[in-house]
């Protein structure tokens, strides 16, 4: 026999208007296993929680229904009050009178009867709850970041201020990202790689950052507070530890090779640092063009090497390390405009992207800042942008607005009025999108100061016509055909997820949208965290983003790591799922439903017919669980329950809203 | 291999050369043509700007027609493998449409038979590999452009080809010997009735193409619309005069091209029917 | 003997359907059913579910509760059934309410239930010939399949008539009051035919009494698959459950059909089960069957109906299973 | 379910109202809604007022995966005249993947109870966002409408 | 044939010591049974037959000696494999424990009780045989005899669309009729290769899941549950309606939810091995949506 106490509340006459609430109490006290009913005018007010913490005393309650609110509203509230009246939280139930009542049925006979039923149900759950416990398990102190782009190494530097190590693991030889690529930065026009390398050097000379470049996340195990990562450190070929990062070796290799940081529009070696401010800056030996690993022959930069680093034996290395948190931070991808025919399909080598043409106008790009078109080298005097290249196009592209476009073509503008005088800029656009500080006057300014023509239409077409490119398109504003004819056009391409994001949110644990931008756990309330705990997001691997957001969402990411790691213990959720063993076949169809991981196979010795055997069972690892439960209905043998929504628990209800 | 043939009016009359060199062809390749009993206007141009379900009604029951032939349709005139095309998509995706196309023709066309291209007739069924084989002669290194015109490849999905940048034609060409130039207009508008009714803005489009093609050097314009092939070819001589032009630059259509390369006589195709002569191309590149 | 035509075993039971509830084999549902003018009879052969939901439903509601408050009312739910008349059953179930009422009428405490029921019913048998099936055992069982005297009237099957023998008072005033039905015959009853399944039972009860650790239990469990068939069609198994439905603040108590070859028969409020395995409850079902029940009550539990043999999924042969404990050579 | 028709009679109008008074009979109808999107739908429809009949009960769950299709037949046994599971939209789900199962999970339990012989217009599954409270109150409606139309359900029931 | 294969792959395998016990069929008390029979000493072999009344799947016995010493070797027909999978899906038996006779199956027969022995060529399949999919044994270590060709199985769902076709209340109606009948004996569920649950939900321990009456909506609520914790899994071996002494036409359900789930979430096939998940413990994003 339990001792239920029933608590109706007034709510002022936002319940009591509508519902006759004595006479709910009244019923209420006729329910099996309640001893004590009673309404009160605010129930959550001070002296109403007294209500309750009295009478727990006086009639040794030891199960309490509040009707009032929806227990969204309250539910925290009252538990508290329970507790601090001397009972576990949860060995309270709420009716809802209010929201899903008084609120909604003003015929009073009726919401009456319905508020009764609802008192019912809550106390016919309560008799069947049983006091939980939130658990806590242990945080290891230590922080992994997966890219090192601007995102990345501004969560390694807010983490690592903080007092907590910080490893960086970038698929590149270098630290620095797209922002390393990038000329100018909007609106401010200030220089990106001025701003970006101090960043790269802190982050390498901070004592709580360890930076493994030219490496990827091999596998991820564990859970929050408790990742045991494998990361692979590709062969590099240069002991790291002897290089001392000098520039021999790659003055005197014999081999040039398109240079993916250049966009392919310059060269670099076969062992190269991508860029002179590398961050470490040593080289790694790109093995499918070194003539060496290609014919055996060569071998010149191990000769020339004055301290004998390098290795053409190094193999790829395995480590594991444990970590407390994991932040995302993997950058973009550019949108491959060669789906565009009208385009061209990516065959006229003078139609470029927007990061082509930051290396073009680079001062430390392939033409040395001058700008000048791929297929000739010519200064291009007329210059068409196209905005909205994959993205806003369901037909052919992404669906989103890739955000950074308007601001990043209005800069590209900029800079040409700037670098070419007298040339003149056209841009198409659909739209024209400036939320930011200073963004809509940095477009105004490259409109105005800077003549930039703006056309709002779409490009039907661009073809070649002698040396020029001819672009057609329409001006919707004049309703009228435009033709012409430029030098160079270049594409604002969309931001789009990296080709490999799929594999590392599985590799993680994580979720990710349609365009294989990972999710976060709420579009709103949750911007930053994933629905894996421990794991977090920054930068443009979560969708795209310019560098202010960026660097503010790796701000708002290391806080939550940090957060996390600033504990030595984490609480988690009390409502999670059980498993009988005794019960359990050990089928493990639960494993696979689970959205957490959660679920995972144990080992259990039994004594069965006088003799020990061991078998499998489901078990839940507590601190991953979320209390979702549908791992419940998954269990056909009812083996694994939801602590706090228990089968009994709900079959309760179902019965009690049924008498 | 067989085909209910549609010919249209065109090839009845300002495109002729199109029915000769069609015929010319399918007989060298052994596909037997019947011509569907019977048929009636495609629907194109008057027909479906008028009304939409006119537009529909008219190629189904060509289409119908064929259907109780048992055969699927080759239209070479690109309007008519438009329209037809258009109202094989709309039986076939809404039973509203089939249902009311059903009560206005009188014959329920049930999307069982389609309708082909003369282009994906010959290139594609029949290929290229087997048209290799059977050439007679090759075309020597001409210079042509394949130029598609509108309604062929469009609407994506739907057309035959890549509506950007269609390569059936060029195939052909470099599967015929010649060489198939690469030149950004193979899709441009022709036109199509501007010429006639507001010709200043007909011809400039005409002249844009035709100039296009100067630039890009070519001998010849192959074609697989009469539309586009009348504007090409009739209006050279107006633009030579009218807007002091100097073109001179033989259009074919590809089944003129391919009957001649499998054998054919060109006076049998009725290459000597065009505007712009063919004589001296054809000379150029021994295809007499 | 006075004897009835088969043809005018409807008319008999359209008239005493005005003094009793009739219940008749009934085709189709093979089993005992309430007699409607019409119903299409089994009278060949005894029906699949045997008659002792008559007497003990399957499920049955006993006691009512309720609570006000502080207060509570309990309530019986036993009724008087209006009398009865179960038309029809077969020697070997006959032998099975037998058994039913030791169970439940004997040693000194009386199911006051199954009484009510028991006392107000009308029991007419019909004789077999000879084995009704080929899964029919009970002449080894020690049953005349052709008369018992356990009922109140026998009807002997003479072919295209029933013998009409009454068996107590109640029966003979049965025949007197529908004696308009019955003329005289002179009709031999045939011999008994010749039952196919035979068995020697002498000294089995014994025997098994030293038995209980055999490993033979081992070997005959292990294709049981442990449903209760054999338990719910058999006509003498009598076990039962008695659980509860409470609804808010009332509730019944009812009793229902339980199965000793279920896991959780004998399974404890503390998870531990004295019979883990089936090789126990396999071994508790024909001990039952074949050594408690005879020591306590002298009557063997099994009547040779056939049943469970002809429904096991898995074959499970009791007369197999006697004739193996026969063949065991107890050192 | 009442087993015993005073006490029923004692409660006013908590079951169904006898035969004689049919314009009065309010179906019961049971409602699992998961805490994030449904019942925080519920809870804006009466924040916002919305009215609806006072029919439905609903039971919070975590997420509309946690619903058993047992608990779907126990309510018909005990009384329910409508059965409603209801969760967050697909892609929306506050675990990511639990309504996904529910999808898969309910469309099989409806086409089982249809095939029983229910009907199909008892047993309901709907996304209801959180910001959907006037979807919520247009559900209820139109369900109990539907059940009005039907009258009280006696298949499945196991109660007087 | 096929007996003497098989008293003489199950003689080798038990000299040499590689399994512990052979599960197959021997003949049971009438000419028209034969019934599970286990194996453990190499001078029994001569017990085991193979024949037209092998009815019996035998894959669920191996739960009973999930826990055993060494290996068992069990003869499987098609159905018998694919419920073998089953199991093995559900990681209750392990495939290294159990050494597989593989049997191809040209349908189990069945005679009338009561009568003579007769040429088993002129009797009917049993029901279960009718539509099999699968004769051929899916997985095995040898197979035993040649590969047999399926049968026709258009018919498979023949009897669910009949009762599809009904109205509400006749539905209703029919399956009311059936579940009245249902003892709760169950026997459907204790043969089934797909419940492999260590213990039933309806079993013991308070969970009150089921009510212990036996009255029509109890039984209702048993065998649509039944059904439901099948879904997906059901290897179609017909044995709960094989077995079922109500006759109860259990695959009626049993194919509806199989045609259900084949229609609503793609063709999915159980048991046919391991590797391909079950349709309800998983899902596609382009799953049909009915919810809106």
């Amino acid at each position: 026999m339990r001792k239920v106490g029933v608590f109706v509340c007034h709510c002022g006459s936002n319940i009591a208007g509508t519902v006759d609430v004595e006479k709910v109490a009244q019923e209420a006290a006729k329910f099996p296993n309640v001893v004590f009913a009673t309404d009160y005018k605010y129930m959550c007010s001070e002296p109403g929680q007294q209500v309750i913490k009295d009478a727990i005393k006086e009639h040794n309650l030891d199960r309490v229904v509040v009707a009032s609110c929806s227990p969204r509203m309250h539910e925290p509230t009252f538990r508290r009050c329970i507790q601090t009246g001397g009972l576990n939280p949860y060995l309270l139930e709420m009716a809802n009178i209010r929201e899903h009542c008084s609120w909604v049925h003003p015929d009073k006979a009726k919401g009456t009867v319905k508020a009764i039923d609802l008192v019912r149900k809550a106390a016919a759950k309560v008799v069947k709850n049983e006091p939980l416990q939130k658990s806590s398990i242990n945080i290891t102190k230590r922080a992994l970041v997966i890219g090192g782009g601007i995102a990345g190494i501004q969560v390694a530097l807010d983490i690592a201020d903080a007092g907590f190590p910080v490893t960086i693991v970038e698929k590149e030889p270098t630290i620095g990202g797209r922002m390393a690529q990038i000329d100018k930065t909007f609106p401010t026009l200030d220089c990106s790689a001025c701003i970006l390398t101090p960043k790269m050097v802190d982050a390498a000379q901070h004592p709580n950052i360890e930076i493994i470049s030219y490496a990827e996340v091999d596998k991820v195990e564990g859970y929050v507070g408790n990742f045991d990562i494998t990361i692979r450190k590709k062969a590099r070929s240069v002991d790291m530890n002897k290089c001392t990062g000098c520039g021999t070796c790659w003055e005197k290799c014999p081999t040039k090779v398109d240079s993916e940081f250049d966009m392919q529009l310059g060269k670099r070696k076969a062992i190269y640092t991508p860029f002179p401010q590398a961050v470490p800056n040593k080289p790694v030996i790109d093995r499918e063009h070194c003539l060496k690993f290609k014919t055996g022959k060569c071998g010149i930069c191990e000769k020339v090497c004055p301290t004998g680093a390098v290795d053409f034996t190094m193999e790829d290395e395995l480590i594991t390390q444990q970590y407390g948190a994991i932040v995302v931070a993997t950058g973009f991808d550019q949108f491959d405009h060669s789906v565009y025919g009208e385009y061209g399909y990516g065959k006229y080598p003078d139609v470029i992207t927007g990061l082509h043409f930051e290396r073009l106008v680079n001062a430390s790009g392939p033409t040395m800042g001058k700008i000048k078109r791929p297929s000739d080298h010519k200064v291009p005097e007329t210059v068409v942008f196209i905005k909205c290249v994959g993205s806003r196009d369901e037909a052919k592209g992404k669906t989103y607005c890739s955000r950074t476009c308007c601001m990043y073509t209005a800069k590209h503008a900029t800079l040409m009025a700037e670098k070419v005088k007298g040339s003149k800029s056209y841009i198409f656009y659909m739209d024209v999108r400036t939320p930011g500080k200073g963004y809509e006057e940095f477009y105004k300014r490259t409109q105005g100061e800077y003549g930039a023509q703006y056309i709002r239409g779409r490009v039907s077409k661009v073809y070649p016509k002698g040396d020029k490119l001819v672009v057609r398109g329409e001006d919707s504003l004049l309703g009228r055909p435009v033709e012409i004819e430029a030098d160079m056009v270049v594409l604002a391409s969309a931001m789009v997820a990296r080709s490999d994001a799929g594999d590392l949110a599985r590799t993680l644990g994580i979720s990710y949208d349609k365009d294989n931008f990972f999710t976060e756990a709420h579009p709103k309330l949750r911007p930053v965290e994933t629905h894996t705990a421990g794991v977090f997001l920054a930068g443009a691997c979560q969708g795209p983003k310019d560098i202010p957001d960026s660097v503010a969402q790796a701000g708002a990411a290391a806080a939550k790591a940090i957060g996390l790691l600033a504990k030595s213990q984490m609480e988690t959720e009390a409502t999670v799922s059980q498993v009988d063993e005794s019960r359990c076949s050990g089928c493990l169809l639960c494993k696979s439903i689970c959205p957490y991981k959660a679920i995972d196979v144990k080992i259990i010795a039994e004594r069965v017919g006088g003799k020990t055997v061991e078998r499998q069972v489901a078990s839940v690892n507590k601190s991953l669980c979320q209390g979702c439960g549908a791992c419940t209905v998954a269990c056909r043998a009812g083996s694994l329950n939801l602590l706090g929504f228990t089968n009994e628990q709900i079959l309760a209800e179902v019965e009690a809203v049924c008498l | 291999m067989k085909y209910a043939y549609y010919p249209g009016c065109s090839l009845h009359s300002t495109g002729i050369e199109y029915n000769m060199s069609t015929l010319a062809v399918a007989k060298k390749l052994n596909v037997e043509l019947e011509e569907i009993p019977d048929w009636n206007c495609c629907g194109a141009s008057a027909g479906h700007t008028t009304n939409h379900l006119l537009g529909l009604a008219l190629p189904a029951r060509n289409l119908a027609i064929a259907e109780k032939q048992g055969l699927d349709v080759m239209a070479p005139c690109a309007s008519c493998y438009n329209r037809m095309k258009t109202a094989e998509v709309a039986v076939k995706s809404s039973p509203e449409i089939r249902a009311k196309v059903a009560e206005i023709t009188e014959m329920d066309y049930a999307g069982n038979s389609g309708v082909k291209s003369a282009l994906e007739v010959f290139l594609k069924e029949v290929g290229l590999e087997k048209i290799k084989a059977s050439l007679v002669r090759n075309l020597g290194g001409m210079k042509v452009a394949a130029y598609y015109g509108c309604l062929l490849v469009r609407p994506n999905g739907i057309g035959m080809d890549d509506p950007e940048d269609p390569m059936t034609m060029d195939d052909m060409i470099t599967a015929l010997g010649g060489e198939a130039v690469q030149w950004p207009f193979k899709t441009e508008c022709c036109g199509a009735s501007l010429p006639t009714a507001r010709s200043k803005v007909g011809l400039k489009m005409v002249n844009d193409i035709l100039q296009m093609a100067d630039i890009s050097g070519v001998d010849a314009i192959v074609t697989a619309c009469p539309l586009c092939f009348v504007n090409l070819d009739m209006r050279q001589n107006d633009l030579n005069k009218k807007a002091g032009g100097n073109f001179n630059i033989p259009i074919f259509y590809f089944t003129e091209l391919l009957a001649i390369a499998l054998g054919e006589k060109p006076g049998k195709v009725g290459v000597k029917k065009h505007f712009v002569s063919t004589a001296q191309v054809l000379d150029k590149y021994n295809l007499k | 003997m006075k004897a009835i035509a088969k043809t005018q075993i409807s008319e008999l039971l359209n008239q005493v359907a005005r003094e009793y509830n009739v219940l008749v084999p009934v085709a189709g549902a093979d089993k005992y059913a309430p007699y409607t003018p019409g119903i299409e009879l089994k009278l060949n052969s005894r029906t699949l579910l045997p008659p002792k939901d008559v007497f003990f439903p399957q499920t049955e509601k006993m006691y009512k509760f309720s609570t006000d408050g502080m207060e509570g009312s309990l309530d019986s739910l036993l009724t008087t059934p209006k009398p009865q008349l179960l038309f029809g059953i077969r020697p070997c179930d006959v032998k099975s309410i037998h058994c039913l009422d030791h169970v439940f009428l004997s040693k000194g405490f009386v199911d006051e239930f199954y009484a009510a029921k028991r006392d107000n019913t009308f029991l007419i048998s019909i004789g077999c010939n000879g084995p009704a099936e080929s899964t029919c055992f009970c002449q080894s069982m020690g049953i005349n399949p052709q008369d018992t005297d356990e009922v109140d009237v026998h009807l002997f099957d003479l072919g295209s008539q029933y013998g009409v023998v009454p068996k107590s008072a109640k029966g003979e005033a049965f025949v007197a009051k529908y004696a308009a039905l019955f003329a005289e015959t002179t009709e031999e009853v045939p011999a008994v035919a010749e039952f196919t399944l035979n068995l020697e039972l002498d000294g089995v009860s014994e025997k098994l009494a030293q038995m209980f650790e055999h490993p033979l239990w081992e070997e005959v469990s292990r294709k049981c698959i442990g449903c209760g068939a054999c338990t719910y069609l058999c006509p003498t198994c009598h076990c039962f459950d008695v659980s509860a439905r409470v609804a808010g603040t009332q509730g019944f108590r009812f009793r229902c059909w339980d199965s000793c070859m279920f896991s959780d028969y004998t399974r404890m409020a503390g998870g531990h089960n004295p019979r883990p395995s089936k090789k126990e409850r396999v071994r508790n079902r024909f001990l039952h069957k074949l050594q408690y029940f005879p020591e306590r009550y002298g009557d063997s539990l099994c009547t040779g109906c056939g049943r469970c043999l002809s429904k096991c999924p898995v074959n499970m042969d009791i007369t197999n299973i006697i004739k193996q404990v026969r063949e065991v050579d107890l050192v | 379910m009442s087993l015993d028709t005073e006490a029923v009679q004692q409660q006013p109008a908590t079951a169904a109202q006898p035969e004689g008074a049919p314009q009065e009979w309010e179906p019961r109808i049971v409602g699992f809604a998961c805490n994030w999107c449904t019942y925080a739908g519920a809870d804006l429809a009466g924040l916002s007022r919305l009215q609806y009949p006072p029919s439905i009960r609903l039971i919070r769950v975590p997420c509309s995966g946690r619903v058993n299709p047992q608990f779907v037949i126990r309510a018909f046994q005990r009384g329910a005249d409508g059965v409603l599971v209801a969760g967050c939209h697909p892609g929306d789900c506050h675990y990511s993947t639990g309504n996904y199962f529910t999808r898969r999970r309910f469309l099989l339990m409806q086409n089982m109870l249809q095939y029983m012989g229910m009907d199909p217009r008892r047993f309901q599954a709907r996304w209801i966002s959180g910001s959907e409270g006037p979807k919520f109150q247009q559900v209820i409606t139109q369900m109990t409408e539907d059940i009005k139309a039907l009258g009280p359900n006696r298949k499945m029931r196991d109660v007087e | 044939m096929i007996t003497e294969k098989m008293r003489d792959v199950a003689k080798d395998l038990l000299t040499k010591g590689e399994v512990n016990m052979v599960i197959g069929w021997e003949k049971g008390t009438f000419w028209y049974n034969s019934t599970p029979v286990f194996i453990t000493k190499a001078e029994d072999v001569e017990r085991l037959v193979f024949d037209e009344f092998c009815t019996n799947n035998l894959a669920k016995y191996l739960l009973d000696y999930k826990t055993a010493e060494g290996k068992v070797a069990i003869f499987v027909k098609g159905c018998d494999a694919r419920a073998v999978n089953r199991l093995m899906q559900d990681q209750q038996v392990q495939r290294d424990k159990v050494y597989l006779l593989g049997i191809p199956c040209g349908g189990m027969k069945e005679a009338a009780p009561g009568t003579q022995p007769q040429a088993t060529e002129g009797l009917p399949l049993v029901e279960k045989c009718q539509n099999c999919t699968s004769p051929n044994p899916v997985v095995f270590d040898v197979l035993l005899g040649d590969q047999v060709s399926v049968r026709d199985t258009q018919n498979r769902f023949a009897a669910v669309e009949k009762l599809e076709a009904l109205g509400t209340d006749e539905k209703y109606a029919y399956w009311g009729e059936m579940f009245d009948k249902c003892i709760r004996c169950y026997a459907c569920r204790n043969v089934c290769p797909a419940c492999s649950c260590r213990e039933c939900a309806f079993d013991g321990n308070g969970l009150n899941w089921l009510g212990k009456q036996n009255n029509l909506q109890e039984n209702q609520m048993f065998n649509i549950t039944r059904a439901m914790h099948v879904a997906g899994r059901c290897i179609e071996c017909g044995e709960c309606e094989r077995v079922c002494p109500m006759d109860l036409p259990l695959m009626a359900i049993n194919r509806k939810v199989i045609k259900d789930l084949n229609e609503l979430f793609g063709a999915y096939e159980a048991g046919m091995d391991v590797e391909n998940r079950p349709p309800l413990g998983q899902f596609k994003l382009e799953d049909p949506e009915k919810f809106m």
